[in-house]
């Protein structure tokens, strides 16, 4: 077997996770005992690698990060971003690279890419830069003489998708993964037309040790390489390259 | 702590002022049509035709039972799935609102109302109906200014829980009042100041409507002092 | 059925759950008579009364008003009470309108008077009972002869053709009873028909063409009342009539 | 103050708004004696009564009741209340009791009675005023005189010492009208305080210790009913009383 | 598109019960407190001390004026920075929002109370009184439950509004009916079968509400008839 870091003692990896956030991680049920998701396919692999069960312990969002300093777990896996200031405090191995794309109908042959939308609704999730991405957008289609895109904010995710079910809005921006496990719930549905260029990386963070690090990277390493990473990502519906991002930070 | 600056900003804000604008103007909409049509089912709920009373017993009980979230996201998302003509530029977000809280909104009248027409005596529409007056002329002017002066305070309850409703309307993409401070608060992290400011549009609001209420029991209670 | 008959009552019984209050009620009502119902406390006088112009609904047997019998069709019942005027024996006037707007209302919205008109019809009874100086109070601001007197307006004002009253002096002083028996009498000389449920006795010797004594929901007895104060053929009529004081 | 007084209003004036409704009103009751009250319609007959027991503010004068003055003081008021009865005018019967109820709930709040003794005194007077069959309906089930008559047995169930009846008879037939008259000389003779507000002259002329006449506010004249009824010695008086039919 | 199985399974699922539970729960508390101290409030305000009016008057346009959410969160979160107190154990989500609608419900119970109390002629109170009753015998006895036939609706309006309210106690992490199936939404997306559960429960709920009005509304009416 591989090396395994310390803290995996007594044959159990204790990891953080909001647990909220599918496909990455989620209860398929409320009141269920088991999270399920991508990240949680990967983590027990990870485990398993280390000949230990994993144990997630799931808690608010926010207080995540601070639990390592608690020792309450020894991992956080939440669908996390890998930021500058978080790896200030903390260790990080960003290995998931998720896009921001545009979810149309199946049906519509008509919208290509974001700017078709113009003159359409779009539904988008409240409170989130998406906001911004249709502002700047409606900018330049007016700077081109076209009709705005009319944005409808919606509270929840999964009510911005309703609205493509319903036939209501055209299209929506919001993250590959929540796409991806949107398509998988109502298949043969929805449709990808377009992915933005610019990525945001998610990653798993550990308390600051520099071979814990060393050992962590090379264990996802290691399922990149067997090929389990990619049958992961095609069970969860995720695009294939999803996964194909360096694992060093700056 | 708490900027006094922000604050002030926040209440004289365009969003804001505008929340506060559709929530007043959905929530008149909504009790002016729901007075007329809870009139009428209140007073079929005091039929003596079986059939009517049972009738609007099994809409009071569909709608105070249905919560409002689960009636807004009915007639927003799946009335278009029933009929194509839902699907036209006319049924925007505000009138599938009018349209849902108005369906709730009647139910919630009719039963204030049927007990306030109860309230007042047999002897009231038989002394009009001696007198030859109609049944619709003896409810207009007989019975329904006597039931009003009864009912008003509970409708007024109706009204500003109403006012407290339209935040709801919030998942089929209206942006009324306190989904206006709450979107600001998720930028701004400003609670105190956002949510102070939404406060004070509400209790704005609110104290037109007691002194409306006042002035109208007033008037309806001229002969009982 | 004649055309002089105004109210014809005829095989009528009533039930309040299994107690019976009228009990086979026969009774004809002449154009222009004066019909005075006497009898005890609980005799069903009210609600013979209150048949006559459906505000009580009878189970068996029929009433005809004005050629007209009394249906469930609200059309036709619309239709008598509107030439049928009501003193009640609780009064029933509206709490919420003045006096004159009591007097004024089913004038305006049954007769479709003018605003005028209708306050001058209504001003000229208000003083013919003594109040005319009451028309801008609420009936909870008059002392009880006051409320009654304007019950007794309100009914006037509509100018029916037949009048029920259920014990309109009740309420009133002996000075206020003479007053309102004045405008009964001429009343009757205009030819309205009355039926009055009344113990004024001196008020039915004066007024009444007949008198009608009930006990028990039946009719017991009819006649003039010169014939039936004088001499009672039944018993139980004797017995009632020889409680009275005077 | 002499023991033997009942009521004492002395100098009590009255407005509603700015009309004065009475005007400098003295009267002295013992114990014992049975006052009649009578006048016009709206002399303030029934506000006077109602000043006895404070149903009515006074804001002049004073009024004291078997030796307690009626001022705010809810204490004194409540205590007052117990030992006085009433009978109001409009009857007052409680909708949401049966008749039984109406009669015994005072009985047991107040006089703190068992059940099983408040429903034998209130059987007892229900029987006296002839309507024991009708305990167990409610007052909306009962004609005007079956009304009035619950009214009287509710207020002589407390076993007050002072009575205040307002019209007691105005919606009896004259058999009930005798019933209740002889009650009432029964109660009398065992001593009861009475005011009493009527104009069922005989009953004054039978029952009364003194007559009292108001009109508009103030009483005019005061005397046994013999006197005053044969000899009245203001005009005002003699016009009324000449009004009385019988 | 619609899966009995789920829909079934949802129903009978643990969170969902236990959501109901805690809803039915709190919504009973919060009612049976503001029932009593909205009925002192309510006297209040028909009282003849100026004082004692205008304190109710204040009360009832506060608590009617501040949305719930606001109220919410100002026990939830603003308490415990006033006071030691209220960073004790005992000081639990529950209990929080047991007390912040609590404050709300009292206000909107009063209104409905007071007119109800006002509605109830002179006369009766006047009958009472003539008997020597004491005032607190004359509310308990003769205008209460006469009072309460007339509001006993309206009550009953602000009682299954309250049940809905409490899902805005989810910002104070109580996880109540509406809550529990919106979480259960998010992830499952099937929406016809939570929100069809989450019905079901209301619907029952309201179900046996509208049934004890009916009972209740009977038995005080019974005079009337
Ligand atoms: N709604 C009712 N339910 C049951 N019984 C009733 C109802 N209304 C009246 N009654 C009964 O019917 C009888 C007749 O009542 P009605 O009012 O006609 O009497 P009345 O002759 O007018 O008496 P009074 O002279 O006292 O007014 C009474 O015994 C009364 O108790
Ligand atoms: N609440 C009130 N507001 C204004 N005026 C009132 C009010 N109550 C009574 N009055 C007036 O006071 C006067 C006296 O009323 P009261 O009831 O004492 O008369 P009464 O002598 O009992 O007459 P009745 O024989 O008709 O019962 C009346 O003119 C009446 O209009
Ligand atoms: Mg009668
Ligand atoms: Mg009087």
């Amino acid at each position: 077997a591989d090396q395994k870091p310390d803290f995996v003692s007594g044959g159990v990896l204790k990891i953080c996770t909001s647990g909220e956030f599918p496909p990455m991680e989620y209860y398929e049920n409320p009141g269920d005992k088991d999270l399920v998701g991508f990240e949680i396919d990967v983590m027990d692999a990870i485990a398993k690698r280390w000949g230990a069960k994993a144990e997630y312990v799931v808690g608010d969002f926010k207080g995540l990060l601070p639990s390592l300093d608690s020792k309450r777990c020894d991992l956080v896996a939440s669908g996390i971003m890998i930021t500058p200031a978080r790896l200030e405090k903390y260790d990080g191995i960003p290995y998931f690279g998720s896009h921001v794309v545009l979810v149309t109908a199946a049906s519509d042959t008509e919208t290509k890419v974001p700017a078709d939308v113009s003159g359409k609704i779009m539904a988008i999730e409240a409170g989130t830069t998406y906001e911004k991405t249709v502002a700047d957008l409606n900018a330049e289609l007016e700077a081109a003489g076209k009709e705005p895109i009319q944005a409808q904010t919606y509270p929840s995710a999964s009510g911005v998708i309703e609205q493509i079910l319903v036939g209501r809005a055209t299209a929506t921006i919001t993250q590959d993964t929540t796409a991806a496990y949107r398509m998988l719930q109502v298949p043969g549905r929805l449709a990808i037309p377009y992915t933005y260029e610019e990525s945001e990386n998610y990653g798993i963070y550990l308390r600051k040790s520099d071979s814990d690090r060393q050992m962590l990277k090379e264990a996802i390493e290691a399922l990149q390489a067997s090929g389990e990473m990619k049958a992961f990502l095609k069970k969860w519906n995720l695009p294939e390259t999803s996964t194909d991002v360096s694992h060093d930070v700056n | 702590m708490f900027q006094l600056d922000l604050f002030l900003q926040a209440i004289f804000s365009a969003p804001l002022f505008k929340g506060a604008l559709l929530t007043i103007g959905l929530s008149l909409c909504v009790m002016a049509v729901s007075l007329v049509l809870g009139m009428g089912l209140g007073s079929m709920a005091g039929s003596p035709r079986r059939s009517a009373r049972w009738l609007a017993t099994l809409y009071v009980w569909l709608f105070r039972g249905a919560p409002a979230l689960l009636v807004l996201l009915f007639v927003w998302n799946g009335l278009p799935q029933i009929s194509e003509i839902f699907r036209a530029g006319w049924f925007t977000p505000f009138f599938a609102a009018f349209l849902a809280l108005s369906l709730i909104q009647i139910a919630y009248l009719a039963e204030i109302l049927r007990s306030a027409f109860a309230a007042v005596g047999h002897g009231q529409r038989e002394g009009a109906a001696a007198l030859g007056m109609h049944r619709w002329q003896i409810f207009l002017v007989i019975t329904m200014p006597q039931a009003l002066r009864i009912a008003v305070p509970a409708l007024m309850n109706e009204f500003i829980s109403l006012l407290k409703t339209t935040s709801l309307a919030t998942v089929i993409s209206l942006k009324e009042l306190m989904t206006v401070s709450q979107f600001a608060i998720a930028t701004s992290f400003r609670f105190l100041e956002w949510y102070g400011a939404a406060l004070v549009y509400y209790l704005v609001i609110v104290s037109v409507l007691t002194l409306a209420q006042n002035r109208i029991e007033y008037v309806l209670s001229r002969g009982y002092r | 059925m004649n055309t002089q008959t105004a109210i014809q009552v005829a095989g009528v019984n009533k039930w309040y759950g299994a107690f019976q209050v009228l009990k086979g009620i026969d009774l004809t009502v002449n154009k222009g008579e004066r019909i005075v119902i006497c009898g005890p406390s609980g005799s069903g006088k009210s609600t013979l009364i209150r048949c006559m112009n459906r505000l009580e609904v009878h189970q068996e047997g029929s009433i005809i008003v004005n050629g007209v019998e009394l249906t469930s069709q609200l059309k036709r019942i619309d239709r008598v009470r509107s030439d049928v005027g009501m003193v009640f024996q609780h009064f029933n006037l509206f709490p919420h309108l003045t006096v004159l707007e009591n007097c004024t209302v089913a004038q305006r919205w049954v007769r479709k008077l003018a605003k005028k008109q209708a306050v001058e019809i209504a001003m000229t009874y208000l003083e013919r009972v003594h109040i005319p100086e009451k028309a801008d109070k609420y009936p909870g601001q008059l002392s009880g002869g006051q409320q009654q007197r304007v019950a007794i307006a309100r009914a006037l004002c509509m100018n029916p053709s037949i009048m029920l009253f259920d014990e309109p002096t009740s309420a009133l002083d002996p000075e206020m009873v003479k007053e309102v028996l004045d405008t009964m009498i001429s009343l009757a000389a205009d030819g309205m028909t009355m039926v009055c449920v009344t113990h004024e006795m001196n008020f039915a010797r004066e007024v009444a063409s007949e008198v009608v004594f009930m006990d028990g929901g039946q009719i017991i007895e009819r006649n003039t009342p010169d014939i039936l104060f004088s001499a009672p053929t039944h018993e139980r009529t004797k017995r009632f009539l020889g409680k009275l004081l005077h």
